[in-house]
């Protein structure tokens, strides 16, 4: 019994929806703070993210008439579950994920395509042309990223003794430092950083939102509670990649004791996973939009490269 | 296939209304029909029932961004229609306003351009730039927008000497923004990625196609009214006509903010040859039956402004020819050939100024069926 | 890419040029046209500011004769002020003109 | 081209030259020489059509083709009696002029033979055909 209720604990608050949610929210508050100052103007107060949620709550659920409505209406829902699945999966509080499972390395990578695939399919249900081009540029961008992710993330699950599991990776950055500090993997860290870039569709790589051409693109028909829910799902899976860069590369949730005072593990990590998400403001910030053939060109030659470079060193050397 | 996407007349990237149908191959685009027309006001049979003073408040409406050249252009035509000469010092008055004008258009137009290729941060500095063009024309002229630096005759307001420190501040400020801006975007590869090699215009089809203004100057025309057909103070003032070669949106980006250089030089020439003097002269009430073009170089390029009197107060006909006007066929062959993707920074490229264009009446956009509004419904609205 | 960069982060240590509008406020310049102000005592009833108005917002009062202004249709450009022999007219910096009911926005 | 070189091409093609001010040449032409004229200007590199205007002067039509040569401005005046609005295009000579043309026979009523896509340009599709804003008898 006690179990059941650790795990309802678990999914409801602690790492799971109160926990993931607030977090993402807030780290996106911070991040359009930062990018009003590096605008030279003042920016949205912190907590900007609650009141946006909170008012496309109260607004009325409209269907369009043109959409697949099951599709329309559940894949919100979909993808917000998946990046939930997630985050459970992750080792948040100490080296020992909630759900753990043998090789979780592999679930979390098809775990966080599915909020992709999700967005894919309303922009298709969703019954309007700029759903259709921005799903079809989604589907484009996600055969860019992913090549250089999935590279990236073995290289890590190679240097640390071939063991897809998250903890092990974990333990095994505890005795000889960060992942990124290896010299084999430098290379594939950056590679990371510019996939996960592109699989947050931040500014370099937001294709399929490019509000100037597409509207909205995948979400141009969605509104009130749906549109709500997409966007809590969009912050959740800022706060989740950025999480799962850190565990894989720096380190993840090491429990340190600084002045004799004992700080849980999930502060340093927070503050790592504040790190990775305010280096992709500043690169959001300083560049202009790609086209989607030229992301994809970009995607395939640089940080693909660099991750195959470093699996290379690592399965030799 | 090819399927065919409708893009306005209500679309984040225009900022006025107008209706492209683009053919499209997949992402490439084939074919460009465009319907223009949404914001049409009749302005130009308005302004045959209105005296020649309330006609000048109504040729400044014409386009919600340049409208002191428009209103310069209107005052030109009229005044050598009625034979009257603007005193010197007005002459100069009118230059300074016209280019404070263009500065703050060009800046305006580059804001919108790097929103289209997705670059924000660009977009809101190159708008607190914009700033300074309009507190200056905000303290010289009282408003930012509409300003009063022209009038039938000569200027309303004079430019106080005690105003002239804060101008040429502001002037060094606007001077050191726009070269930082050159430099940012001559060398920044995800602007170059984006800008350069799109939507060419070859000077070829510039010359054929009556492009003017900075579109046609991008791709190497040398034409520019300030100094083919000099006007207000500009015989007396140096500068040269900025021209690119490749003529992509790049080299129109880079035109404009070298505009704003020229530009900032003219207002300080003007400000030191400045003559002391009456500001305005009298226009009269009537004016004899006489044909004129008044022909002024707007920040989009040559306006023209065609005015025959018949003796009485009001105009007889007056024709308006804006730059966006011109500039509008000059889209196809930039268009076509293209991806979906370049079509916002494309046709935001020639800086359309649809209010320009189009002068006619109201939409009715719920029943979607067109309605003309005569002019005493238009009054019997806003009573 | 990080042409930008520089500019970027120097904007995160400066002053924001935004100011939190209706708590601060920005000065205007005096030559500023705003909402035409009409100081009844001082008018002579001569109706050139009505004559002068492009908008014909301007309408002289039937038994006082004095002018009033309907806010609704005047652009403030600023001539019935400019045109006035005893100044009556003035241009004030108030821009602020947001009403519930358009027919009573008069500037009496 | 300054203004007295512009005059003395046009002379040949046009009656009634007057050089207005330091930088306008006005001619009037007619409907049979205004072709050679137009062709004999670009063919001396004046490509630039600034634009045609039409004016509704009570018993005719008056169309004036502007035309930007260097240093001057040509206006070239071609009279069309109401009876008969028949012009020739001038689309091949300056392909600029195609929204011009399509101006002129929606606002004015004259019809451009030859013009590649004579569709409306600026009134809404259910305009009433027989009414053009611009003339004279249409009060309001």
């Amino acid at each position: 019994m006690i179990e059941t209720l650790w795990y309802v604990f678990a999914y409801f608050v602690f790492p799971g929806i109160l926990f993931a949610s607030a977090v993402g929210l807030l780290f996106m508050g911070i991040d359009r703070k930062i990018t009003g100052h590096m605008q030279h103007r003042i920016g949205p107060p912190i907590w900007q993210e609650f009141l946006d949620v909170g008012k496309l709550f109260c607004k009325e659920d409209v269907t369009p008439a043109a959409a697949n409505s099951f599709v329309f209406n559940c894949a919100p829902l979909l993808s917000f579950g998946a990046l939930i699945a997630v985050v459970l999966l992750l080792p948040i509080n100490s080296a020992q994920p909630v759900l753990t499972s043998v090789a979780d390395l592999i679930v979390i990578i098809y775990l966080l395509n599915i909020p992709a695939v999700c967005m894919m399919l309303a922009g298709y249900a969703s019954g309007c042309p700029f759903g259709t081009i921005g799903s079809s540029r989604y589907v484009i961008q996600l055969f860019g990223y992913e090549l250089a992710f999935i590279i990236a993330a073995f290289a890590v699950a190679a240097k640390a003794g071939w063991s897809l599991g998250l903890s092990s990776i974990v333990a095994y950055q505890a005795q000889n430092g960060w992942m990124a500090f290896q010299v084999a993997l430098i290379p594939a860290a950056i590679a990371i950083l510019i996939a996960a870039q592109g699989k947050l569709l931040r500014v370099p790589f937001d294709i399929p939102e490019a509000e100037s051409e597409i509207v909205h693109g995948p979400q141009t028909e969605y509104s009130g509670p749906k549109l709500a829910i997409l966007r809590i799902a969009y912050d959740i899976e800022l706060f989740v990649v950025a999480a799962v860069v850190v565990v894989l590369f720096f380190g993840g949730p090491v429990p340190h004791t600084i002045g004799g005072v004992h700080i849980p593990g999930v502060v340093g990590f927070l503050i790592k996973c504040f790190g990775i998400v305010v280096l992709s403001t500043v690169i959001r910030n300083i560049a202009a939009r790609l086209r989607i053939d030229q992301a994809l060109k970009f995607f395939w030659t640089f940080p693909t490269l660099l991750a195959a470079i470093s699996l290379f060193l690592v399965m030799v050397v | 296939m090819t399927f065919i996407l409708p893009i306005g007349p209500q679309h984040p990237a225009l900022e006025e209304p107008t209706h492209f149908r683009i053919e499209v191959k997949g992402e490439e685009i084939v074919g460009v029909d465009l319907r223009l027309g949404y914001a049409h006001r009749g302005i130009e049979k308005a302004l045959t029932e209105r005296s020649y003073a309330h006609g000048f408040y109504l040729s400044q409406r014409v386009c919600g961004i340049c409208n002191a050249t428009h209103s310069l252009a209107f005052t030109r035509a009229v005044e050598s229609v009625a034979g009257v000469e603007c005193p010197d010092r007005a002459r100069y008055i009118r230059v300074i306003d016209g280019e404070l004008e263009r500065i703050h258009s060009h800046l305006l137009w580059a804001g919108i351009a790097a929103h289209e290729i997705g670059f924000t941060t660009l977009f809101m500095l190159l708008w607190r730039d914009r700033e300074h063009a309009l507190d200056m024309r905000e303290l010289l002229f009282g408003h930012r927008i509409y300003a009063t630096g022209t009038y039938l005759g000569g200027a309303r307001v004079d430019i106080e000497q005690k105003h002239i420190p804060q101008l040429t501040r502001a002037l060094a400020e606007l001077e050191k923004s726009a070269k930082h801006y050159i430099d940012v975007c001559t060398s920044d590869r995800t602007v170059i990625a984006r800008c350069s090699g799109v939507g060419v215009l070859t000077k070829k089809d510039a010359r054929e196609l009556c492009a003017v203004g900075p579109t046609a100057r991008a791709s190497g025309v040398d034409f520019d009214i300030r100094r083919d057909d000099p006007y207000a103070a500009y015989d007396e003032i140096r500068f040269d006509v900025v021209t690119e070669r490749d003529g992509d949106v790049l080299a129109k980006v880079v035109v404009r903010l070298r505009e704003i250089l020229e530009s900032v030089e003219i207002i300080r020439q003007a400000i030191d040859a400045m003559p002391k003097g009456p500001i305005r002269a009298k226009f009269p009430e009537n004016v004899p039956e006489n044909e004129a073009v008044g022909r002024v170089e707007a920040p989009r390029g040559e306006l023209m402004y065609y005015v025959r009197s018949n003796g009485t107060n009001k105009p007889e006909r007056v024709r308006i020819r804006t730059p966006s006007y011109a500039n509008w066929p000059s889209i196809r062959p930039m268009l076509v050939g293209g991806t979906i993707a370049e079509i916002p920074i494309v046709v935001a490229s020639i800086d359309p100024c649809f209010s320009c264009t189009d002068r006619v009446t109201i939409v009715d956009v719920k029943t979607g069926k067109a309605r003309i509004m005569t002019k005493g419904e238009l009054r019997g609205l806003q009573k | 890419m990080p042409r930008m960069l520089p500019d970027v982060l120097k904007n995160l240590f400066r002053k924001p040029v935004t100011v939190k509008y209706p708590k601060q406020r920005r000065e205007l310049p005096e030559n500023f046209r705003g909402k035409p102000v009409v100081d009844k005592e001082k008018c002579i009833g001569c109706g050139l500011c009505v004559k002068v108005c492009p908008d014909g917002a301007i309408t002289l009062d039937e038994k006082t004769k004095k002018p009033r202004i309907w806010m609704g249709l005047c652009m403030m450009c600023g001539r019935c002020a400019e045109v006035c022999p005893r100044k009556v007219i003035t241009m004030s910096k108030e821009f602020e003109l947001a009403t519930y009911n358009k027919y009573k926005a008069m500037s009496e | 081209m300054n203004v007295n070189e512009v005059a003395r091409l046009i002379k040949r093609y046009a009656d009634d030259v007057k050089i207005v001010g330091a930088r306008q040449v006005f001619a009037a032409t007619d409907k049979e020489r205004y072709l050679e004229a137009l062709t004999a200007l670009r063919d001396n590199d004046l490509k630039h059509l600034t634009t045609i205007t039409g004016a509704d002067r009570g018993e005719f039509i008056e169309i004036i083709y502007h035309i930007h040569c260097g240093g001057a401005l040509l206006n070239l005046k071609l009279a069309l009696p109401k009876t008969d609005l028949e012009i020739e295009t001038v689309t091949d000579i300056f392909p600029g002029a195609i929204l011009y043309e399509r101006d002129l026979m929606e606002m004015l009523g004259v019809q451009v033979k030859g013009h590649p896509d004579p569709r409306r340009l600026f009134l809404p599709d259910d305009w009433p055909a027989g009414k053009f804003p611009l003339r004279k008898e249409v009060k309001k």
